[in-house]
């Protein structure tokens, strides 16, 4: 992969190439101590590497996003954004759930339409103790990626974006991710399709489903949970609103239909399906992990519920 | 003898008739009945911790939600010796402040208003495109848009907590605010004029009762005494030895006097006994409307209102934003009171708690239960020689209302 | 191919209210839709919400028609709005009966209830083009005499001695009628298949209706000696966008939307908790 | 389009439901376009016609036998009967007053008690048939809007049934209960209200009542664990769960 070296203060003149083009979005860590995405100008500004507390899928697939409005008898569908967005200061994981996420919405329009202007430009992290990442055979999606004083470049636009910066490149070379972006450190067991199919009776199951509140916390903070609800909004004024809406498959209604059957009755059986689809995959994707290894899931749940405890749990026979 | 009454009383918050006698064509006697369930806060109150006090009295009163909080944990703080950091302090005003405007502008507006223009609703005055109907509705939500910055949402506010406020509102927030209070200020005036024209009022009696109104330096809504216009000035916790209550077999609340007889309270009350303060409104002389006057009052309060949230938010925004909001609290036992004036008049809270702070005892006197007396008062007096009926119940119904009465509040006295 | 999410206008062209709370509708839509029997649609009424509801007829797609039962929040909605009013549509969705599995083959239905709505879609596919299929029989339960849908139709059917079919009712407070070309039970719709008396190596299965119906009459077809490759049931869920992405119906990894929702009983034995 | 019937009425309550709908200045006028309002006395001197309505909405619980009748007649009235606010849905705060009612009305009335006939407030459901429950102390404006949107539309509006959390989490707020350590009921509580209390920075204090299935046993420990007693959490968890934990 085409890789330079830059020099300090390379950072700063990128986001001003940038600017003119995009909105430029990073993840900048809040007087709170609670991470977001937000626009930056500087890169001190930024906390690079960071991650924020709600995943980057709130770009590509907002938490409330309108399909269509209704206006009398017309459909419209919601104006487009003009500025692309730039994200900038990307941990590798965040940049791995946008693969995953562009397979699941491959036929999208909407997040389509988002994610085509999108500019990535990945950043080094320092994995903690939260973090799991798996090891990975390719690069993550990026059109840069930053570490220390080297650039990569994944795509023809984040080639683009150099031309004007060329001057403060030097010893281009044909080089890989640094390895520990790629290696990972959790191993996922190789047979975790039979693991889980055969774990329905364990107590693992039933004592995490015991625990959990039902919140919504680890999913609406998981970079690659995307299950969806559709609500209508219609107001006094006649409009009416398809929203798509973060579901959850923790709630009681996730399956349950008209006359009260409900095809996953139990908080247990809920669990065992969101990991399921976490682990395994559903539908074309499965047998793909979904789960980037981020930690946010442990890390917001208030009952320390931690997919990569369960994980060990499973391979380990399935003791609690 | 014929009982002509009026019921529901509308236009108001919350339930209750009139009832009038008519005698040989003249009008004999009327009471104000209040059928509002009553709520029994204090045995809702009673053995709970200080912590839970605020956010339930709140659920007194909607329009009132704000005040109601403020005075309860103003009365806790004093019952604990509490001293709140003076950030807080500016916040609660101003969460009074954008109570005041907003319960102001609905009885102006939404309840008032359409009397004046002789319509069922302010629904008829905006489907008319009224102009002072819509721009009305829009200082309500100037009312509304302050209650929720500085108490955190609009009805029941969660900002105030025994001790200070949870925060200050924020920065980018308050400079907003501080654009839309100085784009009002040059719309107010003409947008109040209707309610200071008598003419549009039906002819009134002076108004009937002992001005009651919190004591303060300059005019404010909070203070430590209470000054009544002839001339007594009580401190706040003797509450008890000027105010006698008793309960009437025909209303759930419970009328309030003093020695001297009916009590009102009010913009009207506020106003006329602080005449000569300072930065007090000054009401038109004479005044010929009565207790409509009230609404003028409440008219000339709103001008105020708007000025002294301008001075706050300025004081807010120069302020320190990282200086302390809440106090350390240390329970345990204390009796405190506090006196303070909701829109439509003085409230009254008073708690005792126990060594573990827990509330050993409760008292609360609303506006409209110090106000009942003079109510049916004024009721008789003025509406003597009206003999149509719908003429009575329409008057009766709009002197009800110029009290701004809040019924909701006034049954949930309590004394033990 | 990207997808839709903005829906055909329709208009409820008749309502036909036969069977309470059991109407059968006719949309006619702005844009034709072919659904094929099987498949299904989102109906939405703008402002109240969606719905998934199978075709019941077999049709070019100018119009559709479904049999839709009164559930919940938005089927009433629907109830409540009349003849003239406009809906939405989205779709089609899903697989639908693998036809050409009844070509040169007996053809065995199984409803239960509302279940004979999609399985009528089927049935007029099939009476299409009748020479392609042996005999097509029907058993068809209903909670009573008075839920029995599409019942002339179904009876003139039988009379004619295109098809046979044998109905049960759960509850009848009157002897069930019985004619020469078809008989009526008090009794499950399972009981019709204890002395039926046909060719199961001949045969291919079309099971619809209620959950509870899945888990006995399946098994028993294949018992029967039906190839499990050749019993197709749909599978209810509850779901909304009908393109594999919003995951309420998953079951098994399977979005039952898209994969389903008509699966054989063979795939079905593969997929956890499916029945 | 046919103008919906519409009566808004309140019984043992503080008026804040009633109050929220007014507040919604901005779009009164859009409201009188869709709904024709029969009864709203808070608001409106029009007198009641007695027709049939199209739907009700109530606020406030019930506690006096003549709350009741009206509430009985507005259910045959009306074909939707809406059930507004935590003193509908459960009796709200209303319930807390425990102890002996009549005990307790002598110390507010003395002699004249009796002759007010009340009882302890009771939620609208043990009445009647509610066909839906907007939840909150009060509840938004957002949920009334979009109530009378709907049923323009001819039906029911969605209402969330999971919890607080889900929204605040999405408003991407500091957690008040995992980080800053306060007794925040958002995991119990139904959503609905967009998080409003902790997106301020105040814990969510539970007021559109226990969620669905709400694992009230996990909150506590929680709680508890916060150092709170159990008299404190049995209080916190009370104020707007009304009088029946059946669900959990
Ligand atoms: C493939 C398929 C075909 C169907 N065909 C028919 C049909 O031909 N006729 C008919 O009457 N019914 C059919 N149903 C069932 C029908 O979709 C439900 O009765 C309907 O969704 C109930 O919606 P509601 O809003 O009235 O009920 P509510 O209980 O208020 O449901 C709210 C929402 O949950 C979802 N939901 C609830 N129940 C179901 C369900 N059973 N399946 C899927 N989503 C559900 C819907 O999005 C619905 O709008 C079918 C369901 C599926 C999955
Ligand atoms: S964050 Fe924890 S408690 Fe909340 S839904 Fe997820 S697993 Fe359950
Ligand atoms: S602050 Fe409260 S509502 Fe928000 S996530 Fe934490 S527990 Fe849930
Ligand atoms: S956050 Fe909690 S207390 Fe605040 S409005 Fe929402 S439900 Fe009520």
């Amino acid at each position: 992969m085409q890789s330079w070296a830059f020099q300090a203060g390379f950072e700063d003149r990128l986001l001003q190439s940038l600017r003119p083009n995009y909105r430029i979005l990073a993840p900048v860590r809040g007087a709170d101590g609670v991470g977001r995405l937000q626009p930056v100008r500087r890169w001190t500004e930024l906390s690079a590497g960071t991650l924020p507390l709600i995943p980057l899928k709130k770009v590509v697939f907002p938490p409330h996003d309108v399909l269509w409005t209704l206006l009398g008898i017309e459909y419209r569908e919601p104006a487009p954004s003009t500025v692309p967005v730039a994200l900038v200061g990307i941990a590798p994981c965040d940049l791995y759930a946008f693969a995953y996420l562009d397979l699941v919405f491959a036929d999208d329009p909407h997040y389509q339409r988002r994610r085509q202007g999108l500019l990535l430009v990945g950043s080094s992290c320092r994995p903690n103790a939260e973090c799991f990442c798996p090891p990975r055979r390719e690069p993550p999606p990026f059109d840069l990626f930053l570490a220390a004083d080297r650039l990569w470049v994944g795509s023809a636009c984040g080639e683009d974006m150099l031309t004007a910066l060329q001057e403060e490149l030097s010893s281009p070379d044909d080089l890989p991710l640094p390895a520990e972006i790629t290696d990972g450190q959790q191993q996922v067991p190789e047979n975790l399709e039979q693991l889980f199919g055969a774990s329905a009776g364990l107590p693992l199951w039933r004592e995490v489903g015991e625990r959990c509140v039902s919140c919504g916390a680890c999913s609406a903070v998981c970079p690659t949970c995307y299950c969806y609800e559709m609500s209508d909004e219609a107001l006094p004024d006649g409009r009416v609103n398809r929203r798509r809406e973060w579901d959850n498959c923790f709630f009681r209604n996730h399956a349950l239909v008209a006359g009260g059957q409900n095809f996953r009755p139990t908080r247990t059986e809920r669990l065992r399906f969101r990991f399921e689809h976490k682990m395994l995959g559903f539908g074309a994707l499965r047998g793909i992990s979904s789960c980037v290894g981020c930690g946010r899931c442990a890390r917001a749940c208030p009952v320390d519920i931690d997919i990569s405890a369960v994980l060990a749990s499973l391979a380990g026979g399935g003791k609690p | 003898m014929k009982t002509i009454s009026l019921q529901p009383l509308t236009r108001v918050e919350g339930h209750g008739r009139v009832e009038m006698k008519v005698q040989a064509g003249r009008l004999a006697a009327v009471r104000l009945v209040i059928t509002e369930s009553p709520r029994l806060f204090e045995g809702l109150l009673l053995g709970r911790s200080w912590q839970e006090v605020p956010a339930l009295v709140s659920r007194i009163c909607a329009i009132c939600s704000g005040v109601h909080r403020v005075a309860a944990a103003s009365a806790l703080e004093s019952a604990l010796g509490l001293q709140i950091p003076p950030m807080a302090r500016k916040v609660r005003a101003l969460l009074l402040l954008g109570g005041h405007i907003e319960s102001h502008a609905l009885h102006l507006f939404c309840l008032t208003l359409p009397d004046l223009a002789g319509t069922e609703s302010i629904l008829e005055l905006l489907r008319a495109g009224d102009r002072r109907a819509r721009e009305g509705l829009a200082l309500k939500a100037l009312g509304n848009h302050i209650q929720e910055l500085a108490g955190g949402r609009v009805i029941h506010p969660v900002n105030v907590e025994v001790g200070g406020v949870v925060r200050l509102p924020a920065r980018e927030s308050l400079e907003a605010l501080l654009a839309e209070l100085e784009e009002w200020s040059g719309r107010l005036p003409s947008l109040v004029e209707v309610f200071a024209d008598h003419r549009r009022y039906p002819p009134a009696t002076p108004a009937l009762g002992t001005r009651i109104a919190v004591d303060c330096d300059d005019f404010l809504l909070t203070g430590r005494s209470l000054r009544f216009s002839d001339g007594r000035v009580v401190a706040g916790d003797r509450y008890r030895d000027v105010l006698e209550e008793r309960a009437v077999p025909w209303s759930n609340t419970k009328h309030s006097r003093t020695a001297g007889g009916a009590l009102l309270a009010g913009a009207l009350a506020r106003l006329e006994n602080a005449a000569g303060r300072a930065s007090a409104p000054v009401l038109p002389e004479p005044l010929d409307a009565g207790i409509h006057g009230n609404n003028m009052a409440q008219g000339l309060e709103l001008r105020w209102a708007l000025r002294e949230a301008r001075r706050l938010v300025r004081e807010l925004l120069a302020g320190d934003a990282d200086a302390p909001v809440m106090a350390a609290v240390r329970p345990g036992a204390g009796v405190g009171t506090c006196v303070i004036e909701a829109p439509r008049g003085l409230l009254i809270h008073h708690y005792a708690l126990d060594d573990q702070g827990r509330v050993a005892a409760a008292d609360i006197v609303t506006p409209t239960a110090i106000n009942q007396a003079a109510i049916e008062a004024q009721l008789l007096a003025d509406l003597q020689g009206v003999t149509e009926e719908t003429a009575l119940t329409d008057r009766a119904g709009r002197i009800v209302r110029a009290y701004d009465p809040c019924i909701s509040c006034s049954v949930h006295v309590l004394r033990r | 191919m990207t997808v839709a999410f903005q829906p055909v206008p329709a208009v409820i062209e008749t309502i036909d209210e036969t069977v309470a709370d059991n109407h059968f509708f006719t949309f006619r839509l702005a844009e034709p839709m072919p659904v094929a029997p099987g498949q299904f649609v989102e109906l939405s009424i703008p402002g109240v919400g969606a719905f998934p509801v199978s075709t019941a007829t077999h049709s070019g797609g100018a119009t559709f028609q479904a049999c839709i039962r009164r559930a919940g929040r938005v089927t009433s909605a629907l109830y409540r709005l009349g003849e003239g009013a406009t809906v939405g549509f989205r779709g089609p969705f899903g697989q639908g009966f693998p036809l050409e599995a009844f070509a040169g083959r007996d053809a065995l239905l199984v409803a239960g209830g509302l279940g004979m709505a999609p399985l009528r879609a089927l049935l007029q596919a099939l009476l299409e083009e009748r020479e392609r299929v042996g005999e097509i029989i029907l058993l068809y339960g209903s909670r009573d005499p008075d839920a029995i849908l599409f019942r002339d139709e179904l009876e003139g059917l039988a009379a004619a001695g295109t098809i046979k079919v044998r109905f049960s009712v759960d509850f009848a407070t009157e002897l069930p009628w019985s004619r020469e070309a078809y008989v009526c039970r008090i009794g499950l719709v399972t009981e019709l298949l204890r002395d039926l008396v046909f060719v199961p190596t001949k045969t291919v299965a079309a099971v619809c209706g209620p959950p509870s119906l899945y888990g006995c009459v399946l098994e028993d077809l294949a018992r029967l000696g039906i190839d499990p490759e050749r019993i197709f049931a749909t599978l209810e869920r509850r779901m909304q966008c009908g393109v594999g992405q919003c995951c309420h119906c998953v079951t098994a990894g399977v979005f039952v939307c898209r994969q389903g929702p008509v699966f054989s009983l063979a795939e079905l034995r593969r997929m956890e908790k499916a029945i | 389009m046919k103008k919906l019937r519409l009566a808004y009425v309140r019984f043992t309550s503080c008026c804040g439901c009633q109050l929220t709908l007014l507040n919604c200045e901005e779009q009164l006028a859009a409201i009188d376009e869709v709904a024709e309002v029969v009864y709203f006395d808070m608001a409106s001197s029009r007198m009641d016609d007695e027709g049939p309505l199209d739907v009700v909405l109530v606020e406030g619980s019930i506690s006096r036998p003549e709350e009741l009748v009206e509430l009985l007649r507005l259910r045959r009235r009306a074909e939707f009967l809406v059930a507004v606010g935590a003193c509908a849905l459960t009796g709200g705060v209303n319930v807390l007053a425990g102890g002996d009612r009549i005990e307790l009305c002598e110390g507010v009335y003395g002699e004249c008690a009796r002759e007010k006939l009340t009882f302890p407030p009771q939620p609208l459901c043990r009445f009647v048939r509610v066909d839906l429950q907007i939840a909150g102390c009060p509840p938004e404006r957002s949920e009334h809007l979009r109530l009378l949107g709907a049923l323009a539309r001819g039906g029911l509006p969605a209402l969330p049934e999971y919890a607080v959390c889900m929204e605040c989490r999405q408003r991407e707020n500091l957690c008040l209960l995992l980080e800053a350590k306060q007794p925040c009921l958002g995991p119990v509580t139904r959503a609905g209200c967009n998080a409003l209390c902790p997106s301020f920075g105040a814990i969510c204090e539970g007021c559109r009542g226990p969620v669905t299935e709400a694992n009230r046993a996990e909150e506590s420990r929680l709680l508890l664990g916060l150092g709170l007693s159990e008299r404190e959490v049995r209080a916190r968890m009370e104020r707007f769960s009304g009088v029946s934990h059946e669900d959990h």
